[in-house]
Order: C-alpha cells, then structure tokens, then sequence
C-alpha cells in the first residue's frame, strides 16, 4: 500500500500550481472569463509546452504515459486556479475517443495535433432530450455511399466555438436509447450544414449548441467499428467525470480554506466568526466533507483500472460524492461569507458556480447514486 | 377548528382575483411568466395600479391611505398576488420606511413622505449595513453630526438594493458614540439622494446584475428635521422593522406558486426535452418540498391566528424566515437541477421580450434557473442572516 | 378560520392532562411497563369513566359524537404521559372497524362493551410477510356453510394478550396482495385453535404474534360485506395513524422541551450547556422540526373529512413528518443528554424508544412518502 | 500510489485467515452469529487463544508483548477479525491501561501487571466519568488524599463499562485542588475492586441491560506504589489513552462486515418475511452508507499511510470517531428498518443458545436490532463525545 505520489508526480503538480501563483491569479482569470475569447491561448500554450496535453497517451502516440494520478494532480490545480483553458475538452474528452479507437492514420491527423496544441477538439456528449443518458443519442448518420450524412442536434458541447473538430456520437441503427448502433464520428467544424450557437457558461466556460443539417463528412471519420461506439463514449466520460470530479476537490478544499481564514478575520460582534461554536461546528463539517471527498477520489484512484465494472462504480460513488458534498461545501462557504459570498469581485462565488455545474456536468448525484447500485447489484 | 373562509372572505378572494384579471397589465405578466427582469417603470406602473385600487398598503392603517384589512384579509391577497404571478411590491418605502414614518415621524414627516410613497411616487432604499456591519448591525460607524439646523453624515452603506434606482434612502446612523450599550446612540435619518456628496457605486451580484450598490456619503448635509422620532433611538425603530421584514420573508404563497409550476415543468416535458415523470428521486423531494411547504403555511397561519386575536408577531417570526428562505433555496435547487445542463449557459439576452425564441438555449426558463438559485444564497443572508434568526429564537424563544 | 379549540374540547383535555399529572407520574407508568400485566386496569378505567373510550362514536353508538381533534387532545397527552393503556386498540382501531360496519346486534354485542370497558379488544393489521400493506393477507377464511374456517398468522397484534376479541382481516377470495377480496370478521380470543406468543414491547407496550389453525367462527361474525373490508381497514389504520402521529407530537414536544431544560441545568466547562451556541442552535432545528409538526398535524386535522384523498395525503404527509422530525428530536434529545440519555432511570429514553415505535407503526416514513407521492399524482 | 499488499502482507493475511479457521471458539462464533450475548468467560477465553498465539495486543511493544506488526498488519488483522465475526477485545486493559502503564509506569509497576493483562488473567475497567464530568472531564471531583504510604479515596466514578466484572480499575483523582489549571492536580492511580470501600452499582441503559456502573469509593486506601507516573501529571496520562481510543473506534472492518450482512439479509429475503429488495429508498440509503463507509476506509488508510512514516495519530483522529460512530449507528438505523415491526418485541429471551427457535418472534436477530439502536446511541456520546470531538478540530485542525 502506498498512498503517496511519485517524484515525477508531484513535479507536475509543482509546475501547475507555479503557473497558477505566478500568471493565473484570479484578476488574469476574470478578465478571460468576461472577455470575449472562451480561453486564453498563452496559458493553454504553457499547459502544451509542459507536455501535460501529452499525458495521458501512450508513448507510441507521442504521449507520456500517464495515468489517472497525474490527470488528478493536474485538474485538481486546474480547480485551485478557476483554469477556464480546454484541457477537459481537448485532452479527456476528445483525446480520450481517439486514444481508444483511433487508427494511426487517424491519430497522427488529429491526436498528435491535440497532443502539440495545433488542433482545437472536443465531444459533443449530449443532446437536448437526453439529460445525462449517453446512449439517448437521436442524432443520425445516414449511409450515403462513402459518405455519412448527419443529422442532428448536439447540445452543452463544451468548447464548441472554438472546436476545429467535434467528435459526434450518431446513431447508426438501433432505436434512440440503444447503446448498440452509436458511432462515433470526427466531424470538421467548418463543413456546411453546421450551425453553432456558442455562448458562455455561468461558470466563465463556453459552451454551444451545435445543429447538423445534412452534413456530409468523409466514412474515413468513423472511429472504430460502426455502431459500436457506446463502450468508448461510457470510458472517456467516466475518465472525464474523474477529472470534474478532482478539479471540484481542489475547488472545495479552496472553498473551505478561504471560509475558515475569513473567519479568523471577520469581526462580529466584537469577535472574529470563527469564535462562534455554530459556525466552527459547521466549518467542522465542511472540513470532514473535504476530507472524505478526498479519500473517494483515492479510492477511485487506486481501483484497479482493468476491473470495469468496480471502476465505473467508484467513478460513479465519487461522482455521487461531490453532488452532496460539493454542494454542502459550496453553499456554506458562500453562507459564512454572508453578502462577500455573492459578491462576483471574490473568488468565493466563482469557486461556487464553477463547483455547482461539475455537480450537473456528466450526470449529478441522483444519477451516478442510480448508476452505483445497478453496479452493486451485479 | 378549520381552515374554511366566510361568505365575506370568500366574497373578498372574489374580489381580488376579479381585479387580478382584470388590472394586472398583461405586459408586465408576460414578462414575469417569460423571467424577463421588471424595469423599475414596470414596478411603478404596477404599484400605481394598486393604488389607484387603494390597494398599496395594506398594511398601514387606514388613516394613512392603508386598506384596513383583516389578517384573512391580507393574507388572501398574498394568496391571489402570487397565484397571479404579480410581482411584489418593492418593500423599502411600502413596507419598511413609511411604517417608521407614520409610527414614529412627526405630522410634518407624515405629510411630506407618505403620499410619496404610498403613490410609488417616490423610491427608496435601505441604508442599514455597513462594509464592517453586517450581522453585527449595531456596530455600524456611519457618522451624522449635527451642525446647527444639519446634520453631516459621513461614511458608507452597502448591500442597497436597488440603490441606483432610488430617489431617498432611510439610514441608520451613529449619532452618538459615547454610549453604554451599542445600541445606543444610533439615529434614523431621510436622505434625498440627490444631495451633494451622497455617490453611489455599483456592486455586482453573483449571477452578474446589479442589483445592490455601496452607498458613499462624504459631508453631506440632511436637514435635522429629516430625523425621524427621537435623535439616538433609531435602533428601536429600525428593530420593529426587521421583524416587519421577517414574516412577510416567508413568501409561501410565492412558494407555493414555484412549486405549481415546477410541477407542471415535470408533467408537461415532452420527448424534446428530458423528461423526470419517472424519477422517482426527483418526485420524492418535490414531495418533501411540499410537505415542508404545508408546514409552513400552518406555521403561517396559526401565527395570523395569534395576530387575528390582537398578539403581534413575536420572535416566531424568525423561524417563518428560516424555514421560509430555506425553502425558496430549495426550490432554486430543483428548478435548476430540473433544467440539468441548460441551466448553464449564461444567456441573459434571451430574456428578452424581444429576443428571437427560436435562437434561445434550453427550455422556458431553464437558464435562468441557475442565476436565480446562485442570487437567492442571498435570502438565507439578508434581512438578518439565518445563524441570527437562530439566536434570537435561542435567547428569545427557548429562554438559553 | 379558527385554529383553536373549544371550551369542551380543552376541557377533556385538562382531565387527562391532569389525571397524569396526579395519578400516571413517570414511576407509575414505569412500574406498570416492568410489571406483567400489559396495563392498568384502574388508569383504563378512569379513561372509561371520563367517556373518552365514548368519544369517537356517534350518539345513536352510545358515543359522544366526537371528532379527529378530541382524539387528537387526548393521544397527545397519552404521549406526554407515555400512557400504556390500550385506547388505541380498544378505541380507534377495533373500535373504528365496528362503528364503520358493525350491524346493530354486532354494535351492541361488542361495541356497546368497548364503550363501557367491559371488552377488551384489538385490530391485526399485520401479517409476517407483509411489513406495512395492509392489502398483504395471507391468512384466509374458508367458506363452511353457516362457519367460517380461519386458517394464518398475525404478527404484532398489539393488545393481542388481553383482547377477548381480534378483529382479523383475512382472504375470503383473490391473490395475496389484492385488495378485493379480503374480509373482515370478529374472532374470540378463547376459541380453540387460537394460540398466542405474548410478549411486552421496547416501548413497554405489549403485543401477541397469533396462529389461527382451523380456527371456526361463525358467520355472524363476519363485519360488513364478504370481501370488501379493505376499505375499512385502510381509514381504521388512517384514523389510528392521525392518533399515533398526535401522539408522537406530544413526545417530541416532551422531549425537546426536557432537553431545553435540562440544557440550561446541566453544567460543563463552568456554563449551563444550553449556553454553547453549537447547541442552541441545534435546540433551535428541534424546535423548528416541533412547530413544523405541529403545524402538519393541524393540516390533517383540518383536511375535509370527506375529502378521502386529501385526507390520505395529509395523514401520510404528517406520517412522513413524524418519521423524519421524530427521529431528529428524539436523537437529538438523547445526544444533548449525553449518558443520562440513555439511562433506564430517566424517562428521556422512555420517550425515545415510544417515538421509535410509532415511526414504525402503521408505515415508516419511505412508505407514506410513497403513499402520499401516488396520491398526489392522481 | 495504490493500495494492494505486498506478497509478505498477503501471506500474513493468509495466516490470520486461517488462525480464525482454526482458533476462533465455533461455540463464541455461534453466539456471535446469532446476536447471543457473550458472558465474561466467552471474551476471556477468546482474548486467552490470541494471547497464545502471541496476538493479544499488537499495538503493544514486543518488549511487553506486543506483535511488532506493521501498521498494515494490524490493519489486515482488524479486518480479519471483523470478517470473522469475532468479537473486539475488550478494550480497558489491552487497549487502555495497558499502554499508560508500559508508557508512564515504573518497572515494578510493569512488571505487577502487564503479564496479567496481556494473559487476560486480570480484569479491567475505566474510572474517568463523574456524575458531574461527562464531556468536561477536567471537572473531575474524586478526591485521592495521600496519608503516609497510601491514598485515600473518596468519591464516585460513573459509566463504568463492564465494572461489576473487573478486578482492577483504572481512575483519574483529584490529588490537588489548588492548581492554576483544572487539568492540572490530577492523578491517575490503579485501584484493586475488592479494596474495602468500593461499592459497584448498576446503571440500567436504555435497552434494558446492565453494561454500565456507578463505581462509589469510600475511604478506599490504595498503596502509594499503585500511582502511575507523577503526581498530578494523570491528566497528559489519560489523553494520550483517550486519543488512542478515537482512532480505533472508527470500526471500519466491523462495519463493513455489518454493511455486508445487511445487504445478505435484503437479498435473501424469502416471501416468509417483508422483502426490501425492490425498495428503491432503503436501497439508496445502503448505497449511500457504502460510499460514506468506504470514504471512511480510506481516511482510515491516509492516516494508516501517515502512521506508517512514523508520524503520530494527531487531532484528525476526532474525524474517524465522528464519522466512524455515526456510520455505526446509521447501520444500526438501517438493520430496524429492515426489521419493521419485528424490530419491537422485546425477547431478550430469544437470544440464548437454549431458546427453541420456532418460539421465536422475528426473523433472524431482527428484534436485536432495536436494542442495538437504541444502546449504541452511547457511541456518539462516549470516549468524548462527538460535540466535542468537533471542538478538538475547531481548535487543532482549523485553528479557531
């Protein structure tokens, strides 16, 4: 047993978190999150130049061979920092399709180009009936010689006006919630017939909604067999419902510090509130929830990564985990802030939204608590 | 023991609802049903409408242009005004500074604001907390001296609703510090904002609006017969009115109103758009909610029984504004979980009664949803924080 | 509107208030738990006396004519004194089955004696298999001309050692858990095939698991139509649900206020407890959690009468209220007692174990959230 | 990082394995299945085949006695135990005097009594409550007055686990009153039961058993050689001993063991009894204790991790007891529940090996259950309860 990280790890973590003190305060962060770009291109570029795009792929893909500790390490930071850059979209999610099902054709196309930055990416996981459902998928690919012809509505796709190319589950055959019959598609966001309507997120992020009239792309798009792309989309979401659910730790934990150091500081009554048993009590809590939450992601952590079903659980437990505590540890740091905690100039409201939506992103706690027992009872 | 109305409330709900029907302007509905924000224009013309009704103020005394309404009374307004989805009427001159006013203002005072307010004709706001005042209200600084027939009031308010829209604020200030207790020494003074050196800063909310605003007043000069009552009792005047704030904070018929149409947004979904019909997780906290809800309204209405028989609403008000926020806290989360991820995007233009339908992100109001529940953290806060409450039910109710 | 009660109505509230005040203190009711007999006589009597085993039933009944708010009077000072004797089951729930479908010659032979006391009785609402359906009826009654042959077994049947007579719910037709087809009838408690378990409850309550083998009765002791008793049953067991609920809130009312009390008593750290703002504000939630139930209970009782599905839906809101509030007030009464909480010797653990009880009786509170989420879906 | 065990922590796992195969009593085991109380000779016979094996205290040195185990090896031992169903040593003289004695002890002291409570020979029990000091221990009153050779004491100890079974007690006194701190002027002194002036009364807990005491003293006359360590030096003695009774408290293996049981009984159902199995709500009240146990696991394996690089068991212990007792007594919530009615007979008489199980009210141990609940309500109370537990974290994690 052996709970600590390496040196090589906690490097990583190092550079992250410098980064992060020394070019991506708070101040450089809201004036990405209110501009007009969705992200900053020098800080994704330092991110790149660090290699972390390169992470978790295999060296034979030009990657280094990481694994989920080092994706923890980083998005954990990622949530210390509010990081508003694409490293989920690009790396987890649209990565993460083409590490699996990619052909090397394919990879030194588009991977190599997210592992080097040049390629903007993303996967477009939902649709507007579908909540978190990943096999309600209504979207069509209609077989049209060596052409695939999509149709379809793509909703929340994150990073989605920025996407140089859109990984799109289509449903092949099968009726609109079968696993069987999705395929996953590598569509270029510049074909005819794509229709975006981009936005910001409520958490500083961008998103769109992508509509898909009669678009034609190349059958060489397909990654891997044709309707048989459930089982890849179910994996890259579980890794990227894993990063969420470590950049939420890092939020948490922050949420909790600040509220205990405000605390010591805030007079009330001629006394900091930190003085006051009910609100050390409930600091207490808040510190436990961190704690434990914590301690779930280790164990999701060190699950065996080759045991499916037991990952998928603990994914889903500890996406269940920050559903309940991420929000008692978000509304009580923003409660013991009083009027500060809705303030949009502190930190502490944005921490809040940001943490609020990871607590829908990829499924909330309802959800993953369904998911967790269909996986205890098997 | 019931709950059944007479033939003359049941005469009165009639009444009210006809005039719903009737007077309530169908633009200013439209928005409220679409969670387009109210123009300030929107709020006047509406509370004008209630005026003009005689409906303005029912709680004032009659003499004052009040309704003289029955607590049955009052509270089958509430009733109606939410079923109608009407907006509230903006509190600060309604229903906190013209109660000061014609409790504890001379006939001077009384002549020259009530019919201002009473008509929506002039607007106020509140100038109670302080950047180090907060839940600690007695340790407000802001200074009024007097200087002849002025005072000069120097320092800062903060969290002013609407401040930026106002033409007076109502203030606590200290005109006094050599005092034994705290409480002491505290003033309740009329301002113009239009006065020199009154300035006005905005401070955006959480969800991105401004809604409140820091209030800065450096050597401004308010005429000393703006003083309300006695000079260094204001706290005494400005307590009676939290309480004041406190039972009308509960909002069950509004509650009851979200929880309708929260409801009916499960019901109604069609295959377009995520259906919860079936999740029983889901309906199971629409079910606590409503049975909470029940409890509340009983809480209410046994306390409008107490205050029926002629008992003012004591410290149990307080755990009408617990409870009460807390459930409007709890619905914010289930139309936001609802929604699921279209109550993410930050799309404020499409609440817009002009904007395009079809360009609109998500359904209805979905994703208004989520800047609704991250400003209403608001309601456990304001209007003395929840962890106050708590403690004045300790001391006040359970004797601790 | 009127929320209060009536000059008669206060009044039978003060004799019982009063009579447990004088004659039913904590050592009494202890001594009468520890003892063998399940109650006492003497107390039971009193109650007769009084007309309170009258009340509910109507003046041609021999009754008082008395409604679900002089119930309610009466139960909530049966909590408070955590009084043993069996008003319930003589009164609501045997009685409550008789007054609904008893014939005259079947009201005067056994209802008449509920009245006067002279009748012990009871309702077997449950079965081994069948937790809280009532429509779960396993035991049957065979036809056998002017006889009928009752063959199953009761679980739980409180007052079941005493009671002359069970009132058993049993199959005369359909499957198990249908609600058609299940028949009420009056069985003697001395026929022969009849054999109990007795035994006392944690609370100090007693009740009988009952073997019926062969068990002939006559048809005259069939209550109302053959196979239609379900309906009866349910708004018995709605009837003694409302009482158990006025009950609970006694105790809850009980608890928090001896807890209160005792906080302001109950020295630590050179301050009364009740000082600690940790615990104020936990005193502060249980007498919120008492007020809300309080308030629900008003809902019930001022439900139309009439109105079944209103009236459903209220009592298993306030079912659901009490399993939720109770076990928060009385856990909490216990914890803030800390081990003169769980001593036998106070009476805090008496009200406690009462109040766990009742959580369970007639339905937890999972199984009126269930109830009461179908009734408010139709 | 990962959490898999070396191929010499899996052998040993293999040999504690087989060790309870082999060594655990099929009588004590059958008891323990079937929720049978166990007497005072069960436990000391089960302590005595660990002592032989060499195993009866591995937190103990090997100087005295101890394993030398690893902190992963006490760990795997633990779990072992718990899967096995055995029974937890009875902690008083093992777990808790043992240490201040080896720790704080003179040689003659060691040498007195550690054989007798490592061979589980001598029985021990815990004297540290008072009437008036339940969580503010330091208020202790129990007077220990030194004349010549020996102490005379006078006063009244109370929650004594177990005392009307021990030999031996363990007490904190009051050597001197006139100290600057409460926590200081406290002794802590071993006291042979069957001195004269030693009285044990029992205290009836809530289920209706006698597990506790109320141990009086009256002119005891204890030899000064009995005084552990300094005079007035007994209060740093018993916290150390207080703290290494949090962490083990958090019976994680134990709940776990019970968590398995439980979700045995849901699945196994027959149509004989109530089934829960479709039970959605009771479903995700298991699934939810599972996520919070193994939260729990691995807290328990981060401070394993710490331990094992040398560092000691500090304040975040309090963490494991709050979340460890109020798992316990969530599983003891969900067991009634499970139970329903047959949760509420009380049979005590129906738990003893010689009952005839068709007489038996009840399913398995389902009428245990309520009596488990109710009694082990004492775990968020007892080994400082879980109130002030957050106080120790308040003041020494967070620094407030």
């Amino acid at each position: 047993m052996d709970l600590s990280i390496s040196e090589e790890q906690s490097a990583i973590r190092d550079v992250i978190s410098r980064f992060i003190e020394n070019e991506y305060d708070f101040e450089k962060r809201m004036s990405i999150a209110e501009g007009d770009s969705a992200f900053d291109s020098d800080a994704y570029n330092f991110f790149v130049e660090q290699g972390f795009t390169a992470i978790p792929f295999s060296e034979e893909d030009g990657g280094l061979n990481g694994g989920p500790v080092e994706t923890m390490l980083i998005m954990k930071e990622i949530g210390r920092g509010l990081v508003l850059e694409p490293y989920l979209e690009n790396v987890i999610l649209a990565g993460g399709v083409l590490k699996r099902l990619a052909t090397d054709d394919q990879k030194s196309k588009w991977l190599s180009n997210i592992i080097n930055g040049e390629l903007q990416s993303t996967l477009a996981f939902t649709e507007p009936q579908s909540r978190f459902n990943l096999n309600d998928v209504a979207t069509v690919a209609k077989d049209n010689g060596d052409k695939a012809i999509i149709n379809g509505k793509k909703s929340f796709v994150l990073n989605g006006k920025e996407a140089d190319i859109i990984i799109v589950p289509a449903r092949t055959s099968g009726s609109q919630t079968e696993a069987e019959g999705i395929s996953l598609f590598v569509v270029e966001s510049d074909l005819p017939g794509i229709s975006k309507n981009n936005y910001k997120t409520v958490d500083g992020h961008s998103a769109s909604e992508i509509t898909f009239k009669n678009v034609e792309i190349n059958k060489d798009n397909l990654l891997g067999e044709i309707g048989k792309g459930y089982q890849t989309l179910e994996s890259t979401i579980d890794d990227a419902t894993l990063a969420v659910c470590a950049e939420a730790t890092g939020i948490m934990k922050s949420l909790h510090d600040k509220t205990v150091e405000y605390s010591k500081n805030r007079v009330q009554f001629g006394l900091p509130i930190g003085g006051f048993q009910a609100l050390q009590h409930r600091m207490v809590d808040t510190l436990m929830a961190c704690e434990e939450t914590e301690s779930i992601l280790l164990w999701a952590l060190t699950t065996n990564q080759d045991d499916s079903s037991s990952l998928k659980k603990a994914i889903s437990g500890l996406k269940y985990q920050i559903g309940i505590a991420g929000k008692h540890v978000g509304q009580e740091a923003v409660q013991l802030h009083g009027g500060m905690g809705i303030s949009w100039e502190l930190d502490i409201a944005h921490f809040f939204k940001r943490l609020s939506s990871i607590e829908i992103l990829f499924g909330n706690a309802d959800f993953h608590m369904k998911r967790f027992l269909t996986l205890s009872n098997n | 023991m019931h709950v059944s109305f007479t033939s003359e409330e049941n005469d009165f709900q009639k009444e009210v609802n006809s005039f719903f029907n009737a007077k309530y302007p169908a633009d200013i509905k439209d928005k409220q049903n679409k969670s387009v924000p109210l123009e300030k224009e929107d709020f006047i013309r509406w509370q004008k409408t209630l005026y003009e009704q005689g409906w303005a103020a029912p709680n004032w005394p009659v003499e004052y242009g009040g309704t003289g309404w029955t607590p049955v009374q009052k509270y089958i307004f509430a009733n109606e005004n939410a079923k109608a989805n009407a907006p509230a009427i903006v509190p600060f001159g309604l229903g906190m500074v013209g109660p000061v006013i014609y409790t504890y203002g001379n006939e001077a005072q009384k002549k020259k604001f009530l019919p201002g307010i009473l008509a929506s004709d002039v607007w106020w706001c509140q100038g109670y907390s302080e950047p180090g005042s907060g839940s600690d209200l007695a340790s407000l600084k802001m200074k009024a001296e007097r200087a002849g027939n002025e005072y000069i009031l120097n320092g800062t308010k903060t969290w002013t609703t609407l401040g930026h829209m106002a033409d007076w604020i109502f203030c606590l200030v200290r005109t006094s510090s050599d005092v034994a207790r705290r409480q002491e020494g505290i003033s309740f003074i009329l301002v113009d904002m239009s006065t020199e050196g009154v300035s006005v800063k905005p401070i955006i909310t959480i969800e991105g609006d401004r809604e409140v605003n820091e209030v800065h007043f450096e050597n401004v000069k308010v005429p000393a017969e703006n003083l309300i009552g006695e000079e260094g009792k204001g706290w005494t005047y400005g307590k009676v009115l939290l309480q004041h704030e406190r039972t009308s904070i509960a909002g069950v018929a509004r509650s009851q109103y979200r929880l309708s149409r929260l409801k009916e947004k499960i019901r109604n979904s069609d295959n377009t758009q995520p259906s919860l019909t079936g999740d029983s997780d889901f309906l199971k906290k629409i079910g606590q909610l409503e049975i909470e809800l029940k409890a509340l309204e009983f809480t209410e209405l046994r306390t409008l029984a107490a205050v029926s028989v002629g008992k003012a609403p004591g410290p149990e008000s307080s755990l009408l504004k617990i409870r009460g926020t807390e459930i409007q806290q709890k619905l914010d989360e289930l139309f936001m979980e609802a929604a699921g991820y279209f109550s993410l995007p930050y799309v404020p233009q499409q609440y817009n009664l002009n904007s395009d339908p079809e360009e609109h992100v998500g359904f209805g109001a979905d994703s208004v949803s989520s800047l609704v529940y991250f400003n209403n953290r608001k309601a456990s806060i304001y209007g003395g924080s929840n962890e106050i409450q708590k403690n004045i039910i300790a001391k006040h109710v359970l004797g601790l």
